[in-house]
C-alpha cells in the first residue's frame, strides 16, 4: 500500500515534469518569457549561460514564493497584495545571489552573473510563482513545476539559439532580417510542439 | 486596520530585505573587470592617433568610459570595430573610413636635413638618426600611423605602399576574384608587387 | 558480390574498414600509363629558382658569367630546414633576378639563367658511394643533403631531415609511396616500370641510413604491371625484409597520412611527424633520386614529369633537366600554342593553376596538365547555396565537417572555423569534388589559413608595436622627471616651486608606475 | 582574363538538380499508387501543389531580385510533390495552395531560400494546414481500393467529371456532406478507440485491418503515404544513387520498432503491433523522403543516427500517447530543431586527435 502510494507520487512527479517541460513549454506553448527567450538567443554560449540562470531562479522564485504565500499572506490575509510581494521576494532573492556568486565563484559568474538581473522579474518568473498559486500545489510540487517549466525554457532556448546561430549566417531578405524571421522561427517551433499537446494529460 | 497590517508587512518585508541587501553588498564586494586592458588588446598598436585620442591605451580607456565610440580605430578596420563590439556588448558600428593597403614611412634621405623632428614624432622610435644626420625609417618596425609626415619641415618624407613579396602572399577569398589582367602573361621580369592578390 | 552491394548503400562503414575514411574516386584519365619515359633535349635557357623546397632561400654561389658544370652546386642552402641548388648542365650563368615561378600567385623569386653551352660536361667532384651497405648511415644522409633532394611527390621538405636516426624514435618501417592516385599522373608508375631495380637501390639506401627493419612498397591496385615489375625486382636483388603492398584504389591514396593510415592502421598525432610512430614514408621518384645521388654521384638536377591534359595532342612523360622552361616542355610534346589553354601545375585534385606560363619546370612538378579552357571544372564553376547533402563530410579523409567549416571561413568566422579544425585540412580537395553545389570548399580553407596567419602576424607586430610605444613613454616620462627634477633644484635655491612643476612632476611619478607595473605583470 | 582559381579541377558532375530530379524520380511509385487509389483527384492534386510551389518560389525570387533560374532547380518543384502526397485526397483546392505558399514562403524563403530553411518546408506547411483546417486535414477520401470496405467507395474516382467537380467544388457539388464520402485511417480508428477505452488489437479486428493491405498501399489515408511498397521501391532507389544514406530511415524505422515491440511485448492488448507502426500512415514517406530532407538534418553519420533515434521515440511517443493520431511530422519537425545542436556536438572524429 505505502509502496504503491510512492509509486504514484513518483509518476506524479515525472508527469509535472513531462508536462512543464514539453506539453505545457512555457515559451512555445504559454508565450511567456518571450524577451529572454529572444534577447539572449543569439549565441548557443549565451544561451547555455542564459538556460542556467533561468533554471536557478525559477526553481528557487517558486520555492520563495510558496513560502511567502503560505506563511505571510495567506495568516495575514493579504492576498491582494500577492503580486508586490512576489516581486520583491524574487528581486531581493535574485540580488542576493548574484553577489554571493560574483564573491564566490568568478566562473560561474561569467557563465550566468550578467543574466540574472536579467530575468528577476521576467514574466516567466514571475508566471511560475502566480501558476503555483493557482494550482495550489504543495512545497515539493511547486519547487519541481517551477524547474520543470525552467528546464522547458532552458530546452527551447538552446534549441533556439541553435537555430539562431545558422539563420543569422543566411541570406535572409532584408525585411525578414532579426527579430522577424527570429519570430517566424519561433511559430514553426511552436506549432512543432503542438504535437505534444495531450501527452500528458494533467 | 487591514490597511495597516499591509503597509507594516511590507514595509518590514522591504527594510529586512534592504538591510540584507546593504550588507551583502559590502561583504561580497568585487573589483571591476580591467576592460580597458582587454580592449587594448586587440587594438593594432599604431598610435596613430586617427580615433581622436592621443594613442591606444586612451582611446581604449575612453571606450570602455563610454566616451568613445567602437568604430574610431582607422587600423583595425572592421576586425577590430567587431571585437571592441563584442568586448562591450553593443551593436556593431560601421566603420566609415577604410585603412587601404598598409603603407610605409619613406624618409628621401638627399633631402633630409637632419632635424630630427621625425624621430620625436615617432610613436614607436622607427626612426633612426642623429642630428645633422639622414633619418631612416626601420621598416619593420614602422606602423605607418603618418604621424612623421607632418613635423618634417622640408616635407621629405613619404608614404608608400608596403611592396609584397611572395612568401606574404594569402589567398583571397573566392568570389573576391582579383584578377591578373594587368599582368602581361608571358613577360618575363616580374616586379615585386605585380600580380598581387 | 555482397560486399559490391553493401558498399553501394554505404553500409560497408557500419563497422570499422581499413585504411582511411572517406575519398572519392575521380575518373583516371591516366592516358600515359603506356607510354615509356622520353628523354628532352637542352633548352636554351634554364631558369632555376633560389627556393624550390620548404624553409629557406638559398643563397647564390656563382656569378653572373661565371660558367658551371652539370651537377655543380650553385645555390647553397642556408638554415637547417633548406636544399641546395644545382647547375642541371654545364653552361653561363647569364643573370639571377626575379622572374616567375610555378604558384597560384603568379608572382616570382630570385632566379639564376643559365644558357647552356651543348657540352653537357659532368662536375665529377662527388664521387659516387658505391658501397652505400658499408657505409657511414650519416655519410648518406650528409650526401642526400648536399645533392639538394626533396620529396619529390609535391611537398618537396627537404629528405634529410626526414632521414634522422633517432634513439627514441627509432624507425621500424620505410613505406615507398607509389601509389600516384592523382588522376592523369603517371610518372612514378612509369619510374617503378622502367627504374625498378634502381629504385629498389635507393629504398635500400634509405633502409639503411635510418636502419630499418622492413620496407613496404605501396601502389594502387590500377597498376598491376607495376605491381608485378616491383615484385620481380625484390625478388631478383633477393630482398627478403621488403614487400609490395597492393593498395585499393582510392583518391588520396597517396597522401602520406593517408598512407600510413591504410598500411600500419595508425594514425600520426596531432602535430607530430610519421618518425614518431616509426615510420618513414617517401615518394617512389625520391627513391630514384637518392638512388642517382648516392650510387652514381649525380644530384637532383632532372626528375620524370608527365606531360597531359586534353589539349596536348601527344601527352608523355618526359625526363627534364630542372629549370627547363614549361612552354619548351609544351612544345617538345606538340602544344606551340597556349591561348585558349589553361595549365595545371600538377594533378587536377591538389595542382595549382598556373596564372603565367613563361615559368620554369622546378623540383616539386610531378606533372603539367594543358587543359581547354573551356573544360576546365574550377575555372566554370558557378557556386550555388549549400544543401548540406553531407557528401563533403563523408569524403573527407581527415573527418572534417567541410560545409560547416567553409561556411564560417566564408564569414570571416577564423576562430570558428579553427573550432572546426581548420588546419587539419589536407587541401585534397574530395569536398569540392563531390560538391553538388560547386562551392569551392578548398578555396574557402585556404582563405581562411592565410587570413589567420596574417592576423598572427598582425598580432605579434601590435605586440611588438605596444612594447616599443610603452618603451619609449616610458623614456619620455623618465626624462621629463629628470629635468623636472633638475629644475626644481635650480627653483629651490631660488624661490619656492610653483605649483605646475609639482603636478608635473606627480603626473609622470603617476605614470613611471603604471608603466612599471604592466611591465611587472608582464613578468 | 585570368581568375585566381583554387584547386581541384575535376569534380564528380553531381548537381543540385540532379538530386531534386532523383528524389522527385523516386516518388512515382508513390504517386503512381496514389492515382490507382485515388484516381483524378491525386492527378490534379499533386499538379496543383507543383504548380504553386513553383509559382510561390517565382514570385518570391522575383520580389527578392534574385535569380529567376533557380526555380529551374527542381527543388521547388519537389516541396510541392511531397506537400500533395502527405495531403488527404479530400482537401479543398485553395488549402492546397495555402499549403504551397506557406511551404515555400514561410518556411523556405524567408530564411533566404534553398538550403537555410531550418525546417523540411513541406512538413511545416502540412502543419500549418492541420492547426488551421484540423477538419479537412483528418479527413481521409474513401479510396478506390480498400478491401475492408464490402461496398463500392461512395465517389467513382475514376470519373474526370466527378473529381473536377468535387477538387474544384467540394463533396458538396457532388450532393454529398465530407462525412459521406471519407472515413477513418487505420491510426486514427485506434487512437479513437482506445480513447473509448478499447485496446489496440481488438480495434485493428474491428477495422478488419490486414498487413498485406498496409504494404500495398489499399486502406487510406494521405495521397502517398499509403503503399509501403512504392516508397520502400523509390527509398532503396536514393540509397542506391546515394542521394540519402542509410542512417536516418534505418535508425528512424528501427527505432519505432523496438520501442513498439517492447512495449508491445509487455501488454499485446493495449498497445498496437509493431509491424503496425511501421506500415501504419507516413512512416515511411517520412523516413525515407522527409526526415533525410538534407538541408533540415545533421550533416554528419552520427548525427544522422541520433537525428533518425529522436524522430523514432518522439513518432512511437506521440502516436501511442499523444492528443494527434500520427506522429511523423511532428517528430521530424521537432527533430530539425535540434539540427544545429546535433550537428555541432557529434562531429567525426578527426585525424590524429
Amino acid at each position: 500500500m505505502r509502496y504503491a502510494a510512492y509509486t504514484c507520487r513518483m509518476s506524479e512527479f515525472a508527469l509535472i515534469l513531462l508536462s512543464a517541460v514539453l506539453v505545457n513549454n512555457f515559451v512555445l506553448t504559454k508565450f511567456l518569457g518571450i524577451c529572454p527567450f529572444l534577447g539572449v538567443s543569439s549565441k548557443v554560449e549565451t544561451a547555455v549561460g542564459m538556460s542556467l540562470a533561468v533554471l536557478f531562479v525559477m526553481t528557487l522564485a517558486s520555492t520563495a514564493s510558496w513560502l511567502v504565500q503560505e506563511f505571510i499572506l495567506i495568516p495575514f490575509d493579504l492576498m491582494y497584495l500577492q503580486t508586490i510581494f512576489f516581486i520583491l521576494i524574487i528581486a531581493v532573492l535574485v540580488q542576493f545571489i548574484e553577489m554571493l556568486i560574483h564573491k564566490s565563484s568568478p566562473v560561474l559568474y561569467q557563465a550566468l552573473g550578467i543574466f540574472l538581473p536579467l530575468i528577476t522579474t521576467n514574466c516567466a518568473v514571475l508566471g511560475v510563482a502566480l501558476l503555483n498559486v493557482q494550482k495550489e500545489q504543495t512545497f515539493m510540487t511547486s519547487a519541481l513545476y517551477g524547474f520543470g517549466s525552467a528546464l522547458g525554457f532552458a530546452l527551447v532556448l538552446l534549441l533556439f539559439a541553435g537555430l539562431r546561430e545558422r539563420i543569422d549566417k543566411a541570406p535572409v531578405p532584408d525585411a525578414f532580417k532579426g527579430s522577424a524571421v527570429s519570430l517566424i522561427t519561433a511559430g514553426l517551433m511552436s506549432l512543432a510542439f503542438m504535437g505534444f499537446s495531450g501527452l500528458v494529460k494533467v | 486596520m487591514n490597511i495597516l497590517m499591509a503597509i507594516l508587512t511590507l514595509g518590514g518585508l522591504a527594510l529586512i530585505a534592504s538591510i540584507v541587501l546593504a550588507i551583502a553588498s559590502r561583504v561580497f564586494h568585487v573589483e571591476g573587470d580591467p576592460m580597458i586592458e582587454r580592449i587594448d588588446a586587440v587594438l593594432p598598436q599604431t598610435q596613430c592617433g586617427q580615433c581622436g585620442y592621443p594613442g591606444c591605451v586612451p582611446y581604449a580607456t575612453a571606450v570602455a568610459g563610454g566616451e568613445a565610440d567602437v568604430n574610431q580605430c582607422v587600423p583595425g578596420g572592421e576586425r577590430a570595430m567587431l571585437a571592441i563590439a563584442d568586448l562591450m556588448g553593443v551593436a556593431p558600428k560601421e566603420v566609415e573610413e577604410d585603412a587601404g593597403v598598409p603603407m610605409l614611412a619613406f624618409v628621401r634621405e638627399d633631402e633630409c636635413i637632419g632635424c630630427t623632428l621625425c624621430i620625436k614624432a615617432c610613436p614607436v622610435d622607427a626612426i633612426i638618426g642623429a642630428p645633422k644626420q639622414y633619418h631612416t625609417v626601420i621598416e619593420d618596425h614602422c606602423t605607418g600611423c603618418t604621424l612623421c609626415v607632418e613635423p618634417c619641415p622640408v616635407d621629405c618624407i613619404d608614404m608608400v605602399e608596403k611592396t609584397q613579396v611572395l612568401e606574404e602572399w594569402t589567398w583571397s577569398a573566392p568570389g573576391k576574384r582579383p584578377a591578373l589582367e594587368n599582368a602581361n602573361q608571358n613577360s618575363d621580369e616580374v616586379k615585386h608587387a605585380s600580380g598581387t592578390a | 558480390m555482397l560486399p559490391a552491394l553493401l558498399k553501394r548503400f554505404g553500409l560497408n562503414q557500419l563497422w570499422p574498414t581499413a585504411g582511411f575514411p572517406g575519398g572519392v574516386h575521380p575518373v583516371e584519365h591516366k592516358i600515359t600509363a603506356d607510354s615509356p619515359i622520353i628523354e628532352l633535349p637542352l633548352p636554351p635557357q634554364l631558369i632555376l629558382p633560389l627556393k624550390q623546397h620548404i624553409g629557406e632561400i638559398c643563397a647564390p654561389l656563382v656569378e653572373v658569367g661565371e660558367h658551371v658544370l652539370r651537377g655543380q652546386k650553385i645555390a647553397k642552402s642556408q638554415g637547417y630546414v633548406s636544399a641546395s641548388v644545382h647547375a642541371p648542365t654545364s653552361g653561363t650563368v647569364v643573370a639571377i633576378q626575379d622572374h616567375a615561378i610555378p604558384h597560384p600567385s603568379g608572382m616570382g623569386r630570385p632566379c639564376m639563367m643559365i644558357e647552356p653551352d651543348g657540352k653537357d660536361t659532368f662536375d665529377e667532384s662527388r664521387p659516387p658511394i658505391s658501397d652505400y651497405r658499408n657505409a657511414d648511415p650519416a655519410e648518406i644522409r650528409e650526401r642526400i643533403r648536399m645533392s639538394g633532394i626533396v620529396g619529390l611527390g609535391g611537398a618537396v621538405f627537404p629528405t634529410f631531415i626526414k632521414m634522422l636516426r633517432d634513439q627514441r624514435n627509432p624507425v621500424q618501417m620505410v613505406i615507398l609511396n607509389g601509389a600516384e592516385c592523382e588522376p592523369y599522373l603517371t610518372c612514378d608508375h612509369r619510374v617503378m616500370l622502367e627504374h625498378a631495380a634502381d629504385v629498389l637501390r635507393g629504398m635500400d639506401v634509405i633502409m639503411h641510413a635510418v636502419n630499418a627493419k622492413n620496407g613496404v612498397i605501396a601502389i594502387e591496385d590500377n597498376k598491376p604491371d607495376a605491381i608485378a615489375v616491383m615484385r620481380g625486382a625484390i625478388e631478383a636483388a633477393g630482398m627478403k625484409d621488403v614487400e609490395v603492398r597492393s593498395l585499393p584504389t582510392r583518391y588520396p591514396q597517396g597522401g602520406e597520412k593517408q598512407l600510413i593510415q591504410t598500411l600500419t592502421g595508425k594514425q600520426v598525432p596531432e602535430g607530430r611527424l610519421p618518425l614518431h610512430i616509426g615510420v618513414l614514408c617517401q615518394n617512389v621518384g625520391t627513391a630514384l633520386a637518392i638512388h642517382d645521388a648516392v650510387c652514381l654521384g649525380m644530384p637532383l638536377i632532372q626528375r620524370v614529369v608527365t606531360v597531359s591534359g586534353d589539349a596536348i595532342p601527344n601527352p608523355a612523360n618526359v625526363r627534364v633537366r630542372i629549370g627547363t622552361p614549361i612552354p619548351f616542355v609544351l612544345a617538345q610534346c606538340g602544344l606551340q600554342d597556349l591561348s585558349g589553354v589553361r595549365l595545371i601545375h600538377g594533378g587536377p585534385m591538389m595542382g595549382e593553376r598556373l596564372p603565367r606560363t613563361n615559368v620554369p619546370l622546378v623540383k616539386s612538378t610531378n606533372g603539367i596538365l594543358a587543359m581547354k579552357r573551356e573544360a576546365l571544372y574550377s575555372e566554370q564553376a558557378v557556386e550555388e547555396p549549400c544543401i548540406r547533402c553531407g557528401h563533403c563530410v563523408e569524403v573527407c579523409p581527415v573527418g572534417l565537417v567541410p560545409n560547416e567549416l567553409a561556411w564560417h571561413c566564408r564569414n570571416d568566422q577564423f576562430d570558428r572555423g579553427q573550432e572546426y579544425n581548420l588546419f587539419d585540412c589536407i587541401e585534397c580537395g574530395c569536398c569540392s569534388y563531390v560538391c553538388p553545389s560547386h562551392i569551392p570548399l578548398v578555396h574557402y580553407f585556404r582563405y581562411a589559413k592565410g587570413q589567420v596567419a596574417k592576423i598572427e602576424k598582425e598580432r605579434v607586430f601590435a605586440e611588438q608595436s605596444k612594447v616599443r610605444s610603452e618603451a619609449r613613454d616610458n623614456r619620455l616620462a623618465r626624462e621629463q622627471a629628470e629635468r623636472a627634477a633638475r629644475r626644481s633644484k635650480v627653483r629651490k635655491q631660488h624661490a619656492p616651486a610653483a605649483d605646475g612643476v609639482k603636478k608635473t612632476a606627480a603626473d609622470t611619478k603617476k605614470a613611471a608606475t603604471t608603466t612599471s607595473k604592466t611591465e611587472d605583470d608582464k613578468a | 582574363m585570368s581568375l585566381l582559381i583554387s584547386s581541384p579541377h575535376a569534380h564528380g558532375g553531381d548537381s543540385i538538380r540532379a538530386n531534386m530530379l532523383a528524389v522527385i524520380l523516386a516518388l512515382l511509385p508513390a504517386a503512381g499508387v496514389a492515382t490507382y487509389l485515388f484516381g483524378w483527384l491525386a492527378v490534379f492534386l499533386i499538379l496543383l501543389c507543383m504548380l504553386g510551389c513553383m509559382a510561390a518560389e517565382w514570385g518570391c525570387l522575383k520580389l527578392m531580385k534574385r535569380p529567376l533560374s533557380r526555380v529551374g532547380d527542381g527543388s521547388a518543384a519537389l516541396t510541392g510533390l511531397l506537400l500533395a502526397l502527405t495531403l488527404p485526397a479530400a482537401i479543398p483546392w485553395w488549402m492546397a495552395l495555402v499549403g504551397c505558399v506557406a511551404a515555400i514562403v514561410l518556411a523556405k524563403q524567408v530564411y533566404g531560400g534553398l538550403g537555410h530553411n531550418p525546417f523540411n518546408p513541406a512538413l511545416a506547411a502540412r502543419v500549418v494546414l492541420l492547426i488551421s483546417f484540423p477538419l479537412n486535414m483528418t479527413s481521409w477520401l474513401v479510396p478506390m481500393h480498400a478491401p475492408m470496405l464490402a461496398a463500392l467507395p461512395p465517389v467513382d474516382l475514376y470519373n474526370f467529371g466527378d473529381c473536377w467537380s468535387l477538387f474544384w467544388f467540394g463533396p458538396e457539388a457532388l450532393g454529398k456532406g465530407l462525412d459521406a464520402i471519407t472515413m477513418a485511417s487505420p491510426l486514427g480508428h485506434v487512437k479513437t478507440e482506445w480513447s473509448r477505452g478499447i485496446g489496440a488489437i481488438e480495434a485493428l479486428r474491428n477495422y478488419d485491418y490486414s498487413y498485406l493491405d498496409a504494404f500495398l498501399g489499399r486502406e487510406a489515408g494521405s495521397l502517398g503515404e499509403t503503399s509501403v511498397l512504392a516508397l520502400l521501391i523509390g527509398g532503396i532507389y536514393l540509397l542506391a544513387r546515394h542521394t540519402i544514406t542509410w542512417h536516418i530511415p534505418l535508425s528512424f524505422i528501427v527505432t519505432v520498432y523496438v520501442l513498439a515491440a517492447v512495449f508491445n511485448a509487455v501488454n499485446p492488448e493495449h498497445f498496437a503491433p509493431p509491424l503496425f507502426h511501421i506500415l501504419a500512415g507516413g512512416l515511411m514517406l517520412g523516413a525515407f523522403f522527409m526526415a533525410t530532407d538534407p538541408v533540415s538534418s545533421p550533416v554528419t553519420p552520427r548525427g544522422q543516427l541520433i537525428f533518425g533515434i529522436g524522430c523514432g521515440i518522439l513518432t512511437w511517443s506521440i502516436r501511442t500517447f499523444g492528443g494527434y493520431p500520427e506522429g511523423v511530422m511532428f517528430s521530424i519537425l521537432l527533430m530539425n530543431c535540434a539540427v544545429p545542436l546535433i550537428d555541432h556536438y557529434f562531429r567525426p572524429r578527426v585525424y590524429g586527435k
